[in-house]
């Protein structure tokens, strides 16, 4: 077994909860190929900013895309070659900002996908601006007097959009973490795992969430329910809210085709393009 | 309107006669003011005909716009129920019309019924081809075509007597040639968000998908569009887009992502008059400039512009070819009055192109290895090789990198297909010459076609040169004309392609002809405007 | 590391000494390899010079990176707790360090420290510019300076003696200049998403608002960015935008919107690496041709880069003034180097212009009025007349049209403000030449600060010829250089701004010197490439 | 009073929803008229699409916008000039397909401007392709065979993002649909009103609009009231759904400052300036 690991310089700060994330997520590789999902058939994406940077890190194959177009990105790949798993790493920023319609939409055609959110709060690489889950009143360069927006809800609006597996999860309960990427990853649809992720050189929460989170004791049984729950404001449950079946994108727009796989020869579209040509 | 012209230009095909289609219509769903016009010859016809043997109008607001484009031997037909005694041929439309219960949908049929009669097709003969063409209400139709058969026997009977052609032709409008034409090369994928004129490849497309296994996606903005395509091509799919000015400047971010991966793209840019909304439904060839400098950055890209429905079969699967062979995006650029207008054409797939990139064989993989000619084999997932795709400069591997010699050494890798891709060009045709002798006339896209009609009709001897690759631009091809005075044809206010040769070939326009409002020449008024400049 | 060099760069300026401070860093947040570079002299300055008299490193890899930087006659100073034992001073920077608790943060104090030694600068002057700029942790930052003073105190005492200049000077980013010069030519609102290396002209705005009166926004990304900056002029309001080549891109559709409304839209685009993501902290000069050519459709545009922090400020302004003046977007272009490298400036504040377009009197409105120049009055609501703007084709009064003639009339309307651009510009300056004799060097941008300091350094004769207005280029400024032989030196592997000079002005580079790792010129090394084509 | 006609001719189809909105907003100018909203202090923009083209009938100021981007430009207008009104005319594929990301913004901030989304549940003007409002199935040109993806409820996406102010209204029932747009315009904040827009080329629902919407009763008293109202299915309900008051972004960003009135003059920004040029 290739190692997950590769040569680039890792340049996180020391004690950025991105570390806790990349090490989950590996722990996850792992899982999954006990479970017969060969990593060779996973490929992943990434927007632009600190969490992006775990692309490099992680020897998987995928494309390391835009601010906020990595959602765009892997289902493109998916919709090429169904047989494919696409995860993608999100920030907060690059998923609920720039790239906001792609989340929103590819929650609602159940996407098959998984997109797992960097929730740090800001716009790390870029220097620590407000983001669309910001805290108002958040002092960033951009809003030196505190922001004025209230944060968006991420868990509520994908829920609202369609989505059918949504979680969260903290990167200091690592094993929780890798069992709910796991499950998200196995999930036939569009999963979303929201990640708690402390940022020291910003908003260092390590505590806070420490002592806030909690795991959720059961699954949460219908939508209103996981609508409650992800709106918790108390304590911060974490776990799976949410997992319903429904049909994919993919399958509902091509059944069990694979374009790539199943290309129609030069010869047999020469012979269906006669029709229009003679 | 639309469909009757269709099944009007269907008329004179089954007679093994060449059609020239031109839609002209609003940017509205019912009413307003929508014509079309159809010109026919035993020749290959490049153009429309603005001049008119017959004009068919139902209302009155037709009439009065029309009227004065009626050639002189020509016959104009009017609704009577709207106007009296005007100059032409009254028809009681509405009155007639307003005995079925479709009223509004009759006139089609009505016009269809009147050229049948001028061309001295049989009332049985034209029954037939309402049966077929309008399957609803036919018994309605067939009396209101009758009727006004009969009605206007007595002054129309084979008046304008047509010869049959040489054999029967498809019609098809430029898009459905480029949507073809992209199939007929390996097209696996097709990402669209609808806007005028390149709403057709979708829509053509869409409905192709079962039988050619493609998948057709309309997703939420132009700018999943292209990144979804960006990501299909990562995974082995030959994919396609295609947009008008707007939705393609939303692209723009994602195009430059094309150059950095080396993403082969193939973007389909069909213009309209700009900028901004401009106006949707009209031509223009205003987008050139942009089309060749589209994206931030240094990248290669690959344009061409077809010139006729014909070559767009070609060319695009020749684009398609080529951004793989060379993994660079590019750009098939066309207008509205390409892609939505209607010609016969005579397609032989055999000499089609197919896309075919360069595959890693075996070993270890490296997906920007740094080769001779720029160019690093392929790789698909899955794979137990590992396949990195990178938007941030990066190493061979495909690892991010800030490192200076690395940073220019991939600018140098990437720019080393630059001469690959001329040398390549170079035994294709990159510049197609019509005529020998008479002055140079420069022009480009389906200019090309307004020309070679004005040529055609005005009787005008010249030597028209239209490149069909932008970028990069055939000056191998074009040296020759250096010193030569020449004369430049295009639908821009800023002379854009004119710049271009001055820029790129140092070749000097002395007469600009130039057009820029929404339509595209007609042959007879061109002809006349060259006539003035040689 | 970039807090003590600000506060190095303090010290020369308050000895009345100009200063050049470029800061190199990577995309990361914390760590990595990150050093800044400053230059001084009583003399205008223009650039850092790589070799340097005191290099001081916290750490082995800057050590060994940085010390072949290091002049004959200069000195080195290294982390002895780090290192043993190699060329240079060796300081105990951690061993000291650590018996503070903000350890992490003193080293930088260290350097400071250091630097102050060597220019001879008392212990307790050192003290008082400790106690202001590090107002945090005070005590403990005096004790672990006076420490590092006096370890080093031996051997460095005064060693670089350095003399006072005539003035103390301002200090600002290429960014804060563009910002202030803005404030000062009129700004109202500035709209901007965050990227490197535009998003500190967000952040000094953003710091602003109270005391200028702005709006500043950070919106949902670049394509709010440039749509709400077109609604705010419509609304009568000055406003700015800024992003780089990616964010920009993202706006490209919008910038066309400016166009077609005619919406006086100042956009600044600072260039970093591309395509894509490229290199963000880093810089290049490659997005010109995507500046000159972006957005679909025909319509005019003004784009202009300065060369030095100093002309950002004044070009601001300028542009601020003449976008409005014309209304037409404009771009502001200009580079990493010059938008994050700080340089003593003097600003004569009185010279900046001040944005005043032409206003409607009285009497009934038509927003697009064809007047003799092109330029319709503006009138901004509330008002009694209807003001409308549109992105479709439109009437004088802003209706939307498909009339042929319409839509030619308003193209002729908008194209012939470029000849009163031009005119206009012939007023102003819009060419830089520096010297008069020797070779021709042409270049642009931030770039012509490193050929004007490899000139001094190299004592090279040369002209310089630095176009600051790009579109419309001033021609008229140039045609005299024609048939010259020229050198172009410029950040772009393609050479746009050699073909441009080509294209455009029938220039023709003999010799490109061009450089795209990312890194500007040095002037050392950039003064023997300008050698050895001389 | 100068009419609130221009002299552009009206393209829309014989019998199309679009007139009633017309018709409607013309009645609510009136209405706000009486009641001291100047006309003059109303500005509008559209998308581009058949509801667009409102723009060119009507004899306001303001800006014909780009497919999506209206959300936007009208921000742009009142951060410029708060004293403006400001009103945008939006389909449902401009502003939950393309201009989706602005809309969600521009609630989640409580914008202070108005939202009427022309829903046809199509993109009109390109010809009837599906649209993120159109119900699964949808065959359009885009989707011969029945568009795959479930449709976004509106509402509910925008309440929860934030918006201050939400309801439902049918050109159908002109007075109610007046009455809406006075309120909805009188709000200070983000207001939002779906329109139920049949579309005679594509999909006639009159009947079915005429037959199966309902004026709500009471306006709801909570957020779950409302939820659940925009989400019935049985019955659509017309009217007023939710409807409180949160300080609005202008004020939020600048209190009473008026960026265009209060401008700093020259000589006030040269002082000002000294201390960082000097
Ligand atoms: C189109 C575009 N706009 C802006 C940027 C600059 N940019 C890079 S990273 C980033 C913020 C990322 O924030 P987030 O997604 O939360 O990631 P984090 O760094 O917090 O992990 C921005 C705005 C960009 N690369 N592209
Ligand atoms: C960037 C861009 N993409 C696509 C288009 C083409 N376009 C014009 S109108 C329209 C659909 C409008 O649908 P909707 O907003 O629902 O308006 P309706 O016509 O139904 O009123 C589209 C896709 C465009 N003008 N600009
Ligand atoms: S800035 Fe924050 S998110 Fe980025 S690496 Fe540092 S701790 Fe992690
Ligand atoms: S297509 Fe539909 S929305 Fe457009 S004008 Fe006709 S009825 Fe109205
Ligand atoms: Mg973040
Ligand atoms: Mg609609």
């Amino acid at each position: 077994m290739n190692t997950l690991d590769t040569y680039a310089e890792n340049t996180w700060c020391p004690g950025c909860g991105n570390f806790g994330i990349l090490n989950a997520f590996k722990k996850a590789i792992v899982k999954l190929e006990e479970k017969g999902i060969n990593r060779e058939y996973i490929v992943i994406s990434a927007g632009i900013g600190c969490h992006a940077k775990i692309f490099d890190y992680l020897n998987i194959s995928g494309l390391y895309s835009l601010h906020g177009r990595d959602i765009a990105t892997i289902q493109g790949m998916k919709i090429a070659n169904p047989e494919l798993n696409v995860i993608t790493f999100s920030g907060d920023g690059n998923a609920m900002g720039e790239g906001l319609a792609h989340t929103i939409f590819a929650a609602k055609r159940n996407f098959d996908m998984t997109l797992i959110l960097h929730n740090n709060g800001v716009y790390a690489l870029t220097t620590g601006q407000y983001t669309p889950l910001s805290e108002k009143g958040w002092k960033g360069p951009s809003t030196p007097k505190g922001s004025v927006e209230e944060p968006l809800n991420a868990l509520a609006i994908m829920l609202e959009a369609g989505a059918t597996f949504i979680a969260r999860g903290f990167p200091g309960k690592q094993a929780h973490l890798t069992d709910i990427m796991v499950k998200a990853i196995e999930h036939k649809g569009f999963s979303f795992i929201e990640i708690l992720q402390p940022t020291v050189a910003y908003n260092d929460t390590w505590q806070f969430y420490r002592e806030n989170t909690e795991i959720l004791e059961k699954e949460p049984k219908s939508f209103d329910e996981a609508m409650k729950n992800v709106k918790r404001k108390d304590k911060l449950p974490i776990g799976i809210f949410y997992r319903i079946k429904k049909p994919t994108f993919h399958e509902e727009l091509y059944g069990n085709w694979n374009p790539v796989r199943n290309r129609i020869s030069r010869e047999k579209r020469f012979q269906l393009l006669k029709q229009y040509l003679t | 309107m639309k469909k009757a012209a269709s099944v009007a230009s269907q008329i004179f095909i089954e007679r093994g006669r060449q059609v020239f289609q031109m839609d002209d219509y609003m940017s509205l769903i019912r009413g307003g003011h929508n014509f079309s016009v159809i010109s026919t010859a035993t020749r290959d016809i490049y153009s429309h005909y603005m001049k008119a043997d017959l004009i068919i109008n139902s209302d009155k607001r037709s009439y009065e716009m029309h009227a004065d484009e009626l050639d002189k031997n020509g016959l104009i037909i009017y609704n009577s129920d709207e106007i009296d005694n005007a100059e032409g041929i009254g028809v009681p439309f509405y009155s007639e019309a307003k005995k079925f219960p479709a009223k509004n949908l009759l006139y089609g049929v009505g016009a269809v019924a009147i050229l049948a009669c001028s061309i001295g097709i049989s009332k049985n003969d034209l029954n037939e081809i309402i049966k077929r063409e309008y399957p609803h209400f036919v018994e309605d139709n067939i009396s209101f075509a009758n009727f006004i058969y009969d009605y206007v026997f007595p002054k129309l009977n084979n008046k304008f007597e047509i010869e049959n052609g040489d054999k029967k032709r498809p019609i098809l409008t430029g898009n459905q040639s480029i949507a073809f034409g992209a199939i007929a090369g390996g097209l696996d994928v097709y990402f669209g968000y609808p806007m005028t004129p390149a709403s057709s490849i979708l829509h053509t497309l869409a409905s192709q998908t079962d039988k050619f296994g493609l998948a057709i996606v309309h997703p939420e903005n132009e700018i999943a569009v292209i990144n979804m395509a960006i990501g299909s091509a990562f995974a082995g799919a030959k994919a396609m887009v295609g947009s008008s000015g707007g939705g393609f400047a939303l692209m723009s971010e994602g195009f430059s992502l094309a150059g950095m991966t080396e993403a082969p793209v193939l973007c389909v840019l069909s213009m309209r008059p700009g900028p901004a909304t401009g106006v949707p439904t009209y031509t223009e060839q205003g987008d050139l400039n942009f089309a060749l400098n589209v994206g931030h950055g240094e990248f290669l890209r690959i344009v061409a512009c077809p010139c006729s429905v014909k070559e767009a079969f070609y060319l695009s699967a020749e684009m398609l070819d080529l951004v793989w062979k060379f993994q660079t995006p590019g750009i098939l650029l066309t207008e509205k009055h390409l892609s939505e207008s209607s010609m016969t054409v005579d397609i032989n797939m055999e000499n089609t192109k197919w896309a075919e990139p360069k595959y890693h064989k075996n070993g270890n993989y490296k997906r920007y290895l740094d080769t001779e000619d720029g160019i690093s084999p392929l790789l698909f997932p899955p794979s137990k090789n590992v396949i990195k795709w990178n938007s941030y400069e990066h190493d061979e591997l495909g690892i991010t990198t800030e490192n200076p010699e690395l940073i220019t050494k991939m600018h140098n890798k990437r720019y080393k297909k630059d001469m690959h891709i001329i040398d390549f060009l170079k035994q294709l045709k990159t510049v197609n010459v019509y005529g020998n002798g008479g002055p140079l006339i420069f022009t480009y896209g389906s200019t090309t076609m307004s020309v070679l009609e004005a040529l055609h009709y005005g009787d005008i001897e010249a030597t028209i040169i239209q490149p069909i690759y932008l970028r990069p631009f055939p000056v191998w091809e074009l040296e020759r004309y250096k010193d030569e005075p020449v004369i430049t044809i295009e639908l821009s206010k800023m002379g854009q392609f004119t710049s271009l040769l001055k820029e790129k070939a140092n070749i000097k326009s002395k007469n600009l002809i130039n057009k820029y409002d929404g339509r595209p020449f007609d042959p007879i008024e061109l002809a006349k405007k060259i006539k003035e400049v040689i």
